[in-house]
């Protein structure tokens, strides 16, 4: 292996790489040794998004970083910009997150430790492969990190043995099989075309045209499955319900956005002028979104809520599309910014969420909402958090929910496209009515309830942490905003 | 020197009763719960003595204070003086009288019944706030201070005519309260219309401003009707004979003796009276005032002379009176020119009216309560002052002939006659009061009721002397023209005998066939006729109402239903994620197929 | 090499799949796909990729197999799964599925008709292409049919494996034996490996629990 | 201190009070106490001496772009620090009285938490600098009042928190867009660049006209504008104090607040004016007035009765954003702090009565005068006041409104006034009447539905000392009306300073 990016960059390239692959090494290590303790983990772990905040300086000094690697004749492309370092960084705050939750989670559902051992590698392969996804620039790259994730997600989802897990994450696995080998068939036609691999190449040499066309339906196809858009959602809700807290926080807030993530790398550069199919798309996310809605409104479980709430949240992204597609260039920036503004913006909350969920669950003992009864005064920690995270998710001021929202409507209303308008009133009132349906079986006084199990502090103050990020996030977004507007843009 | 005396004593005049206001509970909350004070002490008494004192030894003055309210205006003038030196002596005796009068109830709150402690401590209250009131609205000159000193008095004497708390009394309360809320929202609305229209503060400006506003007759309308009902504008005087009765007498002299007069001065200060520029609407006005002024004098006495109760009666002749002098205000509108010989004829007119009427009710007193007087001598006394009234003696002569006089050289003689038609009236209301007192007097002494106390009496007294005697003791304008002279005398006299004559005409043919008049005219007359409008308007208003009701709570209902009704499809909706679920890979193809095929077609 | 030369293993591999996938007596498919495997393994040698022949009959073939075997409950093991499929999905959603899958196929046909009509070949010979692109075609549309129709879940996997088989065979087609094509295939191959086993593991588990063989209808956790 | 800082420091003071009262233990009563106090009282000091700045010509502002071309502005001018001016002041009125009141209740640090943060976006609200940072504290409002709504956690409680949180998100939804709009069509608006609308072309008018009744339905929720008060008197269930906050300060004050700041400071009242918005707003507000009052006069119950007479109130401060011309202005400010000070003794006294003597109905009210003096007194002053009596501050509101109205050449408007206050006067004097003149459990008639004996007054002293003080306040801000720094002499220099048409 060689790297064949410029000298001064090396050092850049070489950090990256390691921070690309440490968290898979620590997984391995912590395979063997299992942590017990939330601090040391933390500790651990912290240099990573540390080292990424200070690659994400020099781009935003300096521009992007590109490189390829050689593998033998096989060229290996990637690239870090603004946006794709963002990605990143987020990616290892909710992995610092989700694995110091998981310590104080193993000891709260008193699960064997060798039961356990096996999160930490899946972990750690998760958190790899989302990170060579959001920089890698070949479909090669992206197939065998997609793959790599899918799996590792799936394993984690197995990870729990009990019944309801299992068929969930059986069907997760075929679904997730199948949609790899849609995606892998439009490579197939891709390559067909125009012999290349790299995203920039294909960008270069593609005309529009029939084929690019299929190949763009069959790859979106396949990604849209992995990605839980509405109606390729159905595997999504299950796998959440019995899933570990950890394991759904890092999936709802990440994995499926992984997919997204590449639809749109491709889409814009292989097919941006396709302004029907972009709305066939945002007609898909329109749906998912009140779908998604409905669904968690009528939900009677917490962590069902929780994880229809994630199908919904997704479809505000796919708004994106039809706002890109052949709209003017100051519509397509707005746009730009609210889609990657609200991914992370969910990704923080929805983690946070699953994470105060999870808490409320194990410390009330039952996961129904009407058991949450008198938990507004028994536990008023983790409900805050359930409820701050939830103000991002409906979008209410001053969360990044809601300065994303502001940015998508302001795009759509610029563009004159009303529908989308439409939705998003439609979700933030469903969700409001999700979110407060939740809260109001918390603020019930009148019931009787037992003691309450303690959980240690550490898992209620990283759910909150979360959350207050998410919160933060909202009138703080000038910086990252400025870095995505900067780089990222096809 | 008298400037450092105002800027002194009409605070002082204000804040005093106050201060004799605070001071009740404050004893009351000292003393043991065991030994109950007679809250109305000789300092209670002198709640009005410095307002005396100011009018007494000032003339004129005025006094600005830039951080009351839109910035405090009081001013002292010859009629405001006037005005004040009837109504702070009235109160004063009315005071001292209400100490005898109310002599029982403190001997039955001492004997331990709270309600006669706490409708005691009440009447303790409210007594010096709603003379400060009274005594605010006499001195202010900007139109804030008038406005609260009328509803601070308004409202405050509202606990003064509940006091008993019988049925009654609450009648005449709710009768009270419900006109001079009207009352309030009229006068508010002539107040900040013409407020607005001349953007002024005070109420001379207002008059100013009323004569060029577009609209200025509807607000002389709207300030004329809303003080009307204070002064007893027919139509609007019905509170007058239920209130009165029922009313404490202390509370009855100074209600139709000075507060009575606050319409009065509403009209003075905020009418374009003697304004030559006034235009020909508040001629019209004026005409209409006369009209109606008329008509409630001698309309009141023929319905008064029907009623039973002494205060009733009385409570109609002071409709009857105020009639009269409405007329005599309607003249400043009607014939400006006439109106500054007018004014001080109206003024004299007022305060002989306050200080009589307040001595017949005073007297009203008496007669439940009799002196051990001879029976020659209490009703020489108890009469003396309804024959002033009648303009027979005294100051009613006097004023009587000084707008008689005015009215004369201004070729209004038609007026004088209707005028002196009323005075007809008024004498057959006196021969009634007397003939009424007559009855409860004797009644009373078959009962042998509680002892008098000589403050009763006393202030009795000293008020009929104060009433008899204005024209001598208060120089002035007033005096101005001094007694007729005796060739007038007939023409000033007839009407009292007629009156006489009528009443002994109608006593004579009463007393062989009782004409039951009293029974079906009941006191508060328009009074029942509204409350019948009302309580069909309010059942018609109910029903309706109801109705709007029930139809928004079946809209509601409706609604909640269909929400329902969206809920339970939703949630069969949700089942079909289960379908969803299961086709997900001929759903995915499905996806494909369609985005490949839009991409297609749409290239 | 001449066309009906080449016309022969392609309608063998064809043969194969719809042998695998049609069968309702597990064991007999699970031979089949293992011989199908194996005759992918051929196809790769004679496709110049001696590496991707030798994974496919170690991975595809072997393992592969291994991993059904074992869902399946071979050799001996206690309990098994009943060797013939009884679930039958209703009639009526039968020609859906029919439909979509050809519909899919056409998509992909129409798809490669114009790469390798108008599109410069990458592929160095034209002969080899057209039955190997037409073979993976038709492999990939029984694959998906399969996997959409089927409600066994070792079937299920069957088709999967298959539908790859017929993606990868296509990704040859199309690209030719480049580097890039192998690696792509490599890959694909692996994780269909995984999945294999994961899957297979995972019947064995579910059987176990409650004798299930399909994802079936879950008892619905949300009311 | 420079300017920034201290709009910080004022924001912050109530914000970090909520962060630390939900870090403390439910028990800390001692602690917590001393926090709501000791904040509140730091609070109205720093804004006394933004007063105090602003009027020797200092200026506060301090912003940061949030997204390209919107910022987050906070700046404190004279209307601002009007507004921020009550809330302080009435926040320190209502935590002692919520101390008092919810004294061994369950909740508490919950309660406090969330009352603290509604206060803080309150102050936000009047400190904010744009529609953006606006809506941003007019959202968290709706937030943190729905937790106190609930407080009780009965059904009814919870059923009427839902219908606030329909009303008031939607509302809020419906704002944003409208807001969005605006900016796409004009970009950010800071408060007081009325020449931006103004100067757009012609033809964005009938645009710039929707988007004013769009934005107007979304404040009008808050505001209790009929036919959007559905809410108010359903989230009557309420503790007391938070009813006080409520009507009196946060909620409907907030939608209040937001229309005079819509009207003054994004369109100008001249745009307005010229648009024919004015009228229109007149018209609303009249019948809000009307409804409102033949409504509460319909009530049997205290709180309920209040409620709606606050739709009827609040009206009054859209009825002077109407009245084209200084005086209608005057009103409008003028009432926004009149109003507060009444509402809140009124629902002090209201609550006084239920804790004290357990009652909730209208006819359980006769002779509490006697048992309660004090509560009864400052109920009086309230009432009378909302009757627009001098010299309860109410009296000047209806004079500027009144006033105004002729100026504005819109005479009928004093006969809406003169009927509503003879509403008033006829739901209101009753009460009075009941209170002072009918005899009762203490003359030894009938008992009190549930009497308990919270202190050696007639009531607890931490729920006596609020009431009176605001009845206090009120009064003296009538008497001395004319002082400066009273509210009115503020509202009128507000109008000299900033925005005479």
């Amino acid at each position: 292996m060689s790297v064949l990016s410029a000298v001064p960059l090396a050092a850049e390239t070489a950090v990256l790489w390691v921070a690309l692959l440490i968290p898979s090494l620590l997984g391995l290590l912590a395979w063997r040794f299992p942590p017990q303790r939330m601090r040391p983990l933390l500790l651990v772990i912290t240099p990573l998004p540390l080292a990424t905040f200070w690659l994400l300086h020099r781009v935003a000094m300096g521009g992007e970083l590109e490189g390829v690697w050689s593998l033998g004749e096989l060229l290996l492309y990637w690239r870090l910009d603004g946006l794709r370092g963002l990605l990143l960084l987020l990616t290892q705050l909710l992995l610092l997150a989700s694995a110091t939750y998981a310590v104080g989670h193993r000891r709260a559902i008193a699960v064997a430790e060798r039961t356990f051992a096996g999160f930490w590698p899946l972990l750690g392969g998760l958190a790899t492969a989302l990170g060579i996804i959001w920089v890698a620039a070949d479909l090669l790259t992206l197939y065998v990190a997609l793959e790599l994730m899918g799996l590792c997600a799936v394993g984690m989802m197995l990870l729990p043995g009990k019944q309801a897990a299992l068929v969930a994450g059986m069907r997760y696995l075929l679904y997730a099989l199948v949609g790899s080998l849609a995606w892998l068939l439009g490579v197939a036609l891709l390559l067909g075309v125009s012999g290349r691999l790299d995203l920039s190449g294909l960008a270069a040499t593609t005309q529009p045209g029939t084929v690019t066309s299929i190949a763009m339906a069959l790859l979106a196809a396949g990604l849209l499955l992995k990605a839980a858009i509405f109606p390729l959602h159905g595997w999504l809700a299950p796998v959440h319900a019995s899933a570990w807290t950890p394991v759904s926080a890092l999936h709802g807030a990440l994995v499926v956005k992984a997919s997204f993530f590449i639809l749109m790398q491709l889409w814009q550069r292989l097919v941006p002028e396709a302004v029907a199919a972009a709305w066939l798309l945002g007609l898909l996310g329109s749906m998912a979104v009140v779908w998604g809605g409905l669904q968690a409104w009528r939900a009677q479980a917490l962590k069902q809520v929780v994880a229809w709430s994630t199908v919904g949240q997704l479809g505000y992204l796919m708004l994106a599309f039809p706002l890109l597609a052949g709209t003017s260039a100051a519509v397509a920036t707005l746009a730009w910014q609210a889609t990657w503004l609200q991914l992370a913006a969910h990704a923080m909350a929805k983690a946070a969420m699953f994470m105060a969920a999870g808490n409320l669950v194990l410390a009330a003992g039952e996961g129904r909402l009407t058991d949450l009864a008198g938990t507004s005064r028994q536990l008023p920690f983790p409900l805050m958090t359930f409820g701050i995270a939830a103000v991002t998710l409906m979008g209410l001021p001053p969360s990044a929910g809601f300065t994303a929202k502001w940015l998508l409507l302001q795009a759509a209303i610029l563009a004159g496209q009303w529908l989308w308008v439409a939705v998003l009133v439609a979700g933030t009132l469903l969700s409001a009515a999700y979110v407060f349906r939740v809260l109001r079986c918390a603020f019930v006084e009148d019931a009787t309830r037992q003691e309450v199990q303690p959980l240690p502090a550490g898992m209620n103050l990283i759910a909150l942490l979360l959350a207050l990020a998410a919160l933060g996030l909202g009138l703080g977004a000038d910086w990252p905003l400025a870095l995505i507007r900067a780089g990222g843009m096809p | 020197m008298s400037d450092a005396l105002l800027v002194l004593v009409l605070p002082a005049m204000l804040i005093w009763p106050l201060l004799l206001m605070l001071r009740v509970p404050l004893m009351a909350a000292l003393a043991d719960r065991g030994q109950p004070r007679f809250p109305l002490d000789g300092l209670w008494c002198t709640a009005p003595l410095p307002a005396l004192v100011l009018a007494l030894s000032v003339d004129e003055g005025a006094l600005a204070l830039d951080w009351w309210l839109f910035g405090g205006f009081w001013l002292l003038d010859g009629m405001r003086g006037t005005l004040l030196v009837v109504t702070a002596l009235l109160w004063l005796l009315a005071g001292v009288y209400a100490r005898g009068y109310l002599a029982g109830e403190q001997a039955r709150a001492v004997a331990g019944d709270e309600a006669a402690e706490a409708r005691l401590m009440r009447f303790a209250l409210l007594w010096p706030l709603t003379l400060c009131g009274n005594l605010l609205l006499l001195v202010a000159e900007d139109i804030a201070s008038f406005y609260m000193g009328f509803s601070v008095m308004t409202f405050a004497a509202y606990g003064l005519v509940v006091h008993s708390q019988t049925r009654d009394a609450r009648m005449g309360g709710l009768t009270y309260l419900v006109m001079a809320v009207l009352g309030e929202g009229l006068i508010l609305a002539g107040l900040l219309w013409g407020a607005g229209s001349a953007g002024t503060t005070t109420l001379g400006g207002l008059r100013e401003g009323m004569l060029e506003a577009p609209n200025g007759v509807w607000i002389g309308v709207l300030l004329w009707l809303g003080f009307g009902v204070k002064a007893g504008v027919v139509g609007l005087h019905i509170w007058l004979p239920l209130a009165h009765p029922v009313a404490p007498t202390p509370a009855s002299a100074v209600l139709s003796g000075a507060m009575i007069k606050a319409g009065l001065i509403g009209w003075l200060t905020t009418l374009p009276l003697g304004e030559t520029a006034a235009g020909e609407g508040f001629a019209w006005l004026g005409r209409a005032m006369l009209v109606s002024g008329l008509v409630a004098a001698i309309g009141a006495a023929l319905y008064g002379v029907c009623q039973r109760h002494p205060k009733a009666v009385l409570a109609y002749s002071s409709v009857s009176q105020m009639g009269m002098i409405t007329a005599l205000v309607a003249m400043g509108l009607v014939a400006p020119t006439l109106w500054p010989a007018l004014s001080a004829a109206v003024v004299l007119f007022a305060a002989h009216h306050g200080l009589t009427k307040g001595a017949l009710f005073l007297g009203v007193g008496i007669g439940e309560h009799p002196p051990r007087l001879p029976a020659w001598l209490l009703w020489t006394l108890l009469a003396l002052p309804a024959l002033s009234l009648t303009g027979a003696l005294a100051s009613g002569l006097d004023a009587k002939w000084a707008f008689k006089a005015v009215l004369h050289e201004g070729d209004y003689t038609i007026v004088v006659t209707w005028l002196s038609l009323a005075a007809v009236g008024t004498s057959a209301l006196m021969a009634r009061t007397l003939w009424c007192q007559w009855h409860v007097e004797r009644q009373a002494r078959e009962e042998g009721l509680e002892p008098l106390v000589s403050a009763m009496p006393l202030a009795w007294l000293a008020s009929l002397l104060a009433a008899l005697t204005l024209p001598w003791w208060w120089g002035g304008e007033l005096a101005l023209r001094g007694l007729p002279p005796l060739a007038e005398l007939p023409g000033l006299l007839w009407p009292l005998a007629l009156g006489l004559a009528g009443s002994l005409g109608v006593w004579a043919v009463a007393r062989r066939r009782p004409l039951h008049l009293a029974r079906r005219l009941p006191p508060g007359d328009l009074w029942w006729l509204l409350v019948e409008g009302w309580q069909r308007l309010r059942v018609r208003g109910q029903g309706s109402l109801d109705r709007l009701v029930s139809a928004r709570d079946v809209w509601v209902a409706w609604w909640v239903a269909r929400e329902r009704d969206v809920v339970r499809v939703l949630d069969s909706m949700t089942r079909a994620e289960e379908w969803l679920r299961r086709h997900a890979a001929v759903l995915m193809m499905g996806v494909a197929v369609g985005l490949a095929l839009l991409m297609l077609t749409s290239t | 090499m001449s066309l009906p030369e080449e016309l022969f293993p392609a309608s063998l591999l064809v043969f194969l799949a719809a042998a695998c996938l049609l069968d309702r007596h597990l064991l007999r498919a699970c031979l089949a796909f293992i011989a199908f495997a194996l005759l992918m393994s051929l196809a790769w040698w004679r496709l110049d990729a001696p590496w991707l022949a030798l994974v496919e009959a170690m991975l595809g073939a072997l393992l592969t197999g291994l991993a059904l075997f074992h869902g399946l409950g071979y050799p001996g093991t206690r309990p098994s799964l009943p060797v013939h499929d009884q679930e039958r999905r209703p009639r009526h959603e039968a020609p859906v599925r029919w439909l979509a899958a050809l519909v899919w196929l056409t998509l992909a046909g129409v798809a490669v008709w114009g790469i390798s009509g108008d599109g410069e070949l990458v592929a160095s010979d034209e002969l080899t292409r057209q039955p190997l692109l037409a073979t993976g075609l038709a492999i990939m549309a029984l694959g998906l049919w399969a996997f959409a129709h089927h409600l066994h879940l070792l079937r299920r996997l069957l088709a999967f494996n298959v539908l790859g088989s017929g993606v990868f065979l296509l990704l040859a087609g199309l690209a030719g034996p480049s580097v890039e094509v192998q690696g792509l295939i490599l890959v694909g191959l692996v994780v269909a490996l995984i999945g294999s086993v994961l899957g297979a593991a995972l019947l064995r588990r579910l059987h176990a629990l409650d004798g299930r063989v399909t994802l079936g209808v879950e008892a619905d956790e949300r009311r | 201190m420079s300017g920034g800082v201290l709009l910080l420091a004022t924001l912050c003071t109530s914000l970090f009070t909520a962060l630390l009262i939900f870090l403390l233990p439910e028990r800390a009563f001692r602690a917590r106490t001393g926090l709501n106090l000791g904040a509140a009282l730091v609070k109205l000091t720093l804004v006394a001496w933004m007063v105090w700045g602003l009027s020797r010509g200092h200026a506060y502002a301090l912003e940061f772009p949030v997204l390209e071309g919107l910022a987050f502005v906070l700046r404190a001018d004279a209307l601002g620090i009007m507004f921020a001016g009550l809330s302080s002041l009435l926040w320190l009125f209502t935590t002692i009285y919520a101390i008092g009141y919810l004294e061994d209740s369950p909740n508490r640090k919950r309660f406090f938490g969330f009352f603290s943060l509604c206060v803080a976006s309150t102050l936000g609200i009047s400190l904010a600098g744009n529609l953006f940072t606006f809506l941003i504290f007019y959202e968290l409002l709706t937030l943190s009042t729905y937790p106190l709504v609930v407080h009780r956690g009965t059904a009814k409680a919870l059923a009427a928190g839902g219908v606030y949180l329909r009303f008031t998100l939607t509302a809020g939804l419906v704002l944003m867009i409208g807001m969005i709009a605006l900016h796409v069509l004009a970009g950010d608006i800071r408060f007081g660049e009325r020449e931006i609308l103004a100067g757009l072309d012609l033809d964005r008018r009938p645009l710039l006209v929707g988007l004013f009744w769009v934005l107007i339905a979304g404040f009008g929720v808050k505001a209790a504008l009929v036919p959007l008060h559905g809410w108010l008197p359903r989230a009557m269930v309420a503790p007391a104090p938070v009813s006080a906050l409520l009507h009196a300060v946060a909620v409907v004050k907030a939608g209040a607040f937001g229309i005079v700041r819509l009207v003054y400071d994004v369109y100008g009242i001249e745009l307005s004016a010229e648009l024919g918005l004015l009228a229109g707003l007149v018209a609303v507000a009249s019948v809000t007035i009307l409804y409102g009052s033949l409504r509460a006069l319909a009530q049997q119950e205290l709180k309920p009765r209040l409620a709606y007479s606050t739709v009827s109130q609040v009206a009054y401060i859209v009825l002077g954003i109407g009245l084209f011309g200084p005086l209608g202005t005057i009103a409008a400010f003028s009432h926004l702090l009149h109003q507060g000070l009444m509402k809140v003794t009124l629902f002090f006294c209201a609550g006084n009565y239920a804790e004290e003597l357990g009652i909730h109905r209208i006819d359980d009210l006769d002779g509490a005068g006697r048992r309660m003096p004090l509560t009864s007194l400052a109920f009086t002053v309230g009432a009378l006041g909302m009757i627009g009596l001098p010299p309860v501050v109410g009296f000047f509101s209806k004079w500027y409104l009144g006033t105004g109205a002729i100026q504005a050449g819109m005479p009928w408007v004093i006969a809406v006034l003169v009927a509503s206050s003879l509403l008033n006067a006829a739901y209101f004097l009753p009460i009075l009447g009941r209170l002072w003149f009918l005899p009762g459990p203490d003359h030894g008639v009938g008992e009190w539905p549930e009497e308990r004996r919270l202190g050696r007054l007639e009531t607890h002293a931490w729920l006596l000392v609020p009431a009176v003080a605001t009845a206090l306040f009120s009064l003296v801000a009538g008497l001395l009306a004319g002082m400066p720094f009273s509210p009115l002499e503020w509202a009128t220099r507000v109008v000299n300073t900033e925005y005479l048409p």
